[in-house]
């Protein structure tokens, strides 16, 4: 049986790859990461908390809609968060599925509720806000309706992880529900600009300078920053709790349990 | 900089629309701060969980297969 | 103990029929108590139709039947049959407490640990039923077997329930078969592997139409 | 001879025994009670899209997308209802224990009842924000959905039950039932309506509710008789 | 030794086989078409029930009425789309024979497409005398359905696939088809509503065509990788 | 005619495994032309998840599988398992007829009747499978047995092919087996009955982790 012994050399580059996968493996992603939460954290706090109080007592009031408009420094940040999370889903569950590292799809898993969360946030915020200035809860129009479905989009994900997490599979139904889902993503972002709509269109964009005052801005972009941070923050933390979970086998994780409870 | 309201309970009040500004804020501070204290506490109860089954398996000292527990 | 004279099930010129199609006519058996009656014949002759008869889940329309000296299908027997009753999405533990519970039995923990670790099955309490390889699956019907007494249910019908049971597994089965119609109970089953405990057999060839 | 309680009706399965496992087979997934209310959201949202956006036309709507997204979620599920402990031999376990089958049925409908059409009568108040309904009127639909939901049940239930042994009976349940059940439909939300106007539409929903406690009184006999039609074919 | 055509591509089912194959089992339930004409028809039945007779008013709501129907009669019956090939061991067949699992997806949706929305699409006659539609608006309202269903049914079958080693699986399947195909209806609708409304609908349904042809093409690979995870559970 | 050096199937320390659990560790085979493995090993052992690995329908992730010398699983073999892939709405011919145009046969309507006729069939082809009694259902897939040669697949995965059939049937089939190893095919097949024909055993227990 002169082949079967016949074991083929890898290339540089095959053993260049093989080393880069074990550096985004689990444990390494683990030691590397977790000492950040705490101070991502940090920062986040004061980022959130200079905004917030920036935001609600001394920014003015804006000259049409009143003190109403301080709900923008929430449900900005919030929408904007939902929708790049459901990016990342979609980016993650590329990586998940062609590159098959792992710790892609335990990130992507992490952040499925979060992103369902903060799409919940600025639905509630948004149809609160449209009471005093709309003069109603809801409407039909097109930016509203999109980010619902958004928010069903992240409920089927969501449903999907949780159903297949007791499989070989896991994940993998749901990294590819985020891929074909994300074509949903230009409809939500441009529905502004496709539909005349009640909705307001981009403030922020990268060529022009905000036509909102600094005092206003300035406070949003901080609430922003910090809500990226924040996200970022509990990705890791619950990342790191779902590698615990799966590789409770293996014998670091039992030494850091051990550590845990000195 | 100065603040824009003068009293608290302007500030409370925030014109005639503190209860949607106010109610905004309760419901997302709110909501992430249960999403975080329920993040920990998965944490938490993972970490109860292996240590006792640690203890358990230390105790038993043996080799019973078990199935994985999936 | 037994009565001798009545025996527990008998027919009488029983009629295996399906719908309106008769498969084997004018079938006789009496069966006492301490029987075990290997039902044989080949593939599609009517062992299974027979024994679905006996269950009660198709009517006998001609032929007598007497269970315990009266007429009508026996009340209440324990039937092991291809469908076992299991439904994959309930653990194995829930789903043998069910099949348990319909015979009013309440199994203990304890119950339940032991008759799992007569299958086999120990340490697969909480694993999700459909987890389990084909044997496995069959044996949580099975360990029903260890815990059924003839003061339950003194009445068996086993439709091929050595079907894909290791060879330690069969053996441990026909002991407890032995067992169970010692303690006063009676068993008809069908197998196409031979059955070293059996004291009867039933050639439905020799009744076919 | 010992005697073996010949003449003492045989211990079954009890109430809560049945109910238990009924309970487990539904709870499997955790995040099961969020199905109903997703997809009701995602009904109620076609017609806001499929028809525009006018407040008018909506809150005229409101009524009659509420009803179908309530007999879409009691429908939907319906052929998993019989068929897949057929399949596994639970009812032949059920018909062969002598449990009493018509208490099985009834149970296992109000639990698919309770995580389809019961979820929907709660989640019928938010049609008062996406609809613009008034209180007043979500209340009229939310009971108008109590009485008269029990009642399209018993009927999907017994077209799934027909149609048990068939090979692709699965086809034929809303085949038979939708068009019984139709005529409900068409009471229900008249009922809303003549609240709607002023009228009194009382009577409409007594004879609902009346339908709906006949059907679940009779209906589970009904259905349980022709349960065991079901290795005959 | 004689070389066992080593290098040859395996023989196997051919096109003609697969889609007989499919047609037969298709053809078992021959009341299968009758399922969309019922569904809808209560569709159509509650849209006036709700609105009132007003010819106007049923002008307008005629084209969602029958969206709607269209879409829901695609997304019901999806969920025994792959479920009973992969429980009898079908599928695994397909799979060890080396036949190919794109072609078999795609011949089997097609099946599907022609007796869901393809006899919607037919039906949507009947909106020309019910809902006083023009033969023109009808016209259009055809063409949208046969243009943008495809897309919808692709979408369906993903998610029919990416539930199919669930146990519970079926109630999800709507729920994470219906998300994706909610764009389409928009665009749909609005193409008609264009055209009524004496504007150009033609790139609309120019868009959705390309969408379904793409979908047409990519998805049943999808798909067929989907199906093959079916296993590893 | 056969070339002994390259055994038609040949496993290098193969591990058994569903997903992440490990049931095998270091399986060794090697299958030449004329071989049958009679694959042993106590209920959940793990047999039928190698026969699903060797099948292709799950991944081999540690250990090689050699298919006519070269690495990778068998091309298009034949594969029989508990799944039947009978679909119970169509006749039982309609379900033959697809089972055996998988592997390019176009059967005439002698072909089907002879192999029907052969598993004992003969006037059921227009018979709904639904309407066919366990023994008889196995028995459409193991018709196809007859018609297979080593030319159009030289490699056949039986999952215990002769569950629910009678003693005459299951003497009938190990004939074929014979038969087909001596025209130059191999055989993997699990069956906890006696397999006389077979001339080879892997036990499975020998490698369990
Ligand atoms: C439920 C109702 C609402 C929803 C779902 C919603 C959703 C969104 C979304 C998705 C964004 C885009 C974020 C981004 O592109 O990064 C956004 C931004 C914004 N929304 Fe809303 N919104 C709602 C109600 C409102 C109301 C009532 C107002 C105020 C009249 C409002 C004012 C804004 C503003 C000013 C922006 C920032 C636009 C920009 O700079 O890009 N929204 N909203
Ligand atoms: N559902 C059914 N409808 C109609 N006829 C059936 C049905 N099931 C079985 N039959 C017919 O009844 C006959 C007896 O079937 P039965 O299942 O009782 O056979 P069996 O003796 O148990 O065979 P096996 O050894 O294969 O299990 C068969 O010839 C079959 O054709
Ligand atoms: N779908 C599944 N998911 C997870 N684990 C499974 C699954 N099916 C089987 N197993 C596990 O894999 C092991 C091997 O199963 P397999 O079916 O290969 O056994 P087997 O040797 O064929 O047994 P049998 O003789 O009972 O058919 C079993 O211990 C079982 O617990
Ligand atoms: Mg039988
Ligand atoms: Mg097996």
């Amino acid at each position: 049986m002169s082949n079967l012994n016949n074991i083929p050399t890898p290339s540089l580059w095959q053993r260049i790859w093989q080393g880069f996968l074990t550096t985004v493996g689990t444990k390494q992603f683990f030691r590397l990461f977790a000492p950040w939460v705490k101070w991502l954290a940090v920062l986040a706090g004061i980022c959130l908390l200079i905004g917030s109080v920036w935001g609600l007592a001394f920014a003015p009031p804006d000259y049409l809609q009143g003190n109403s408009y301080r709900i923008i420094f929430i449900h900005v940040p919030a929408a904007s968060l939902a929708i790049s999370i459901y990016f990342a889903l979609a980016v993650l569950g590329v990586i998940y599925l062609v590159w098959k590292i792992k710790t892609a799809n335990l990130v992507a898993q992490a952040l499925a509720p979060l992103g369902f969360l903060l799409c919940v946030i600025s639905l509630l915020t948004g149809s609160i806000w449209a009471k005093p200035t709309w003069g109603t809860y809801w409407v039909w129009d097109a930016r509203l309706t999109s980010m619902l479905i958004l928010a069903f989009l992240y409920a089927g994900v969501m449903a999907l992880f949780v159903a297949f997490e007791h499989t070989a599979n896991r994940g993998k139904a749901a990294a590819i529900l985020c891929i074909v889902g994300a074509v949903n993503l230009p409809i939500i972002k441009y529905s502004v600009q496709w539909w005349n709509t009640l909705h307001q269109g981009s403030t922020f964009t990268l060529t022009e300078a905000p036509k909102m005052s600094a005092d206003m801005w300035m406070p949003l972009l901080l609430m922003i920053i910090g809500g990226y941070l924040l996200v970022a923050t509990l990705a890791i933390y619950r990342t790191n709790t779902l590698i615990l979970y799966r590789d409770q086998g293996k014998a670091w994780v039992k030494e850091y349990i051990r550590g845990q409870n000195k | 900089m100065q603040p824009y309201f003068y009293s608290l309970s302007e500030f409370i009040a925030m014109g005639d629309h503190g209860v949607f500004v106010w109610s905004c804020w309760a419901i997302t501070v709110g909501m992430i701060f249960i999403f975080i204290w329920y993040s920990r506490y998965q944490r938490q109860a993972l970490i109860r969980q292996l240590t006792i089954q640690q203890a358990r398996q230390a105790q038993r000292g043996s080799n019973i297969k078990k199935p994985s527990a999936s | 103990m037994t009565n001798l004279q009545v025996p527990l099930l008998a027919f009488d010129e029983l009629t295996v029929q399906r719908g309106e199609t008769s498969l084997c006519e004018g079938v006789m058996l009496d069966l006492t108590e301490g029987s075990i009656c290997h039902l044989i014949g080949a593939n599609g002759t009517g062992k299974t139709t027979l024994l679905m008869q006996l269950a009660g889940l198709i009517p006998v329309l001609t032929g007598d039947v007497y269970y315990k000296g009266s007429a009508g299908v026996p009340l209440q027997p324990l039937y092991v049959s291809h469908q076992l009753g299991i439904n994959s999405s309930l653990t194995v533990a829930q789903n043998l407490t069910f099949l348990l519970n319909l015979y009013g039995i309440k199994p203990t923990s304890a119950d339940i640990d032991e008759a799992l670790a007569w299958v086999g099955l120990q340490g697969f309490e909480t694993i999700s039923s459909s987890h389990l390889s084909a044997g496995q699956t069959r044996r949580i019907t099975l360990a029903r077997l260890y815990l059924l007494t003839p003061q339950v249910t003194p009445l068996w019908l086993l439709d091929e329930p050595f079907t894909a049971l290791d060879v330690d597994m069969v053996a441990r089965i026909q002991a407890r078969l032995r067992e169970f119609a010692d303690m006063g109970g009676a068993i008809v089953m069908t197998s196409h592997q031979p059955v070293v405990v059996a004291n009867q057999v039933l050639d439905l060839s020799d009744y076919m139409v | 001879m010992t005697e073996h309680s010949d003449n003492i009706a045989p211990r079954s399965i009890s109430f809560m025994q049945l109910w238990r496992r009924e309970w487990q087979v539904k709870q499997q997934g955790a995040v099961q009670w969020l199905y109903p209310l997703v997809l009701f959201l995602v009904i109620i949202t076609l017609f806001p899209l499929a028809v525009g956006s006018e407040p008018q036309l909506l809150q005229r709507l409101g009524v009659s997308a509420v009803w179908i997204a309530a007999l879409l979620s009691l429908v939907m599920g319906v052929d998993g209802l019989f068929k897949p402990a057929l399949d596994n031999g639970t009812l032949a376990q059920l018909v062969v224990a002598k449990a009493s089958l018509p208490l099985w049925v009834l149970i296992r409908l109000v639990i698919h009842w309770i995580f389809s059409s019961g979820i929907v009568a709660l989640l019928s108040l938010l049609a008062v924000p996406l609809f613009q309904l008034s209180w007043f009127e979500t209340g009229i639909l939310m009971a108008s959905i109590i009485t008269g939901s029990p009642m399209l049940l018993m009927l999907s239930a017994i077209a799934s039950s027909l149609t048990l042994s068939l090979k692709n009976g699965a086809v034929l349940v809303p085949l038979i039932a939708l068009p019984m059940q139709l005529p409900v439909l068409i009471f229900a939300t008249g009922a809303v309506d003549l609240f709607a106007s002023g009228l009194n539409g009382l009577p409409i929903l007594a004879l609902l509710l009346a339908g709906s406690i006949v059907s679940v009184l009779v209906m589970p006999w009904v259905i349980s008789v022709t349960l065991k039609m079901a290795w005959l074919n």
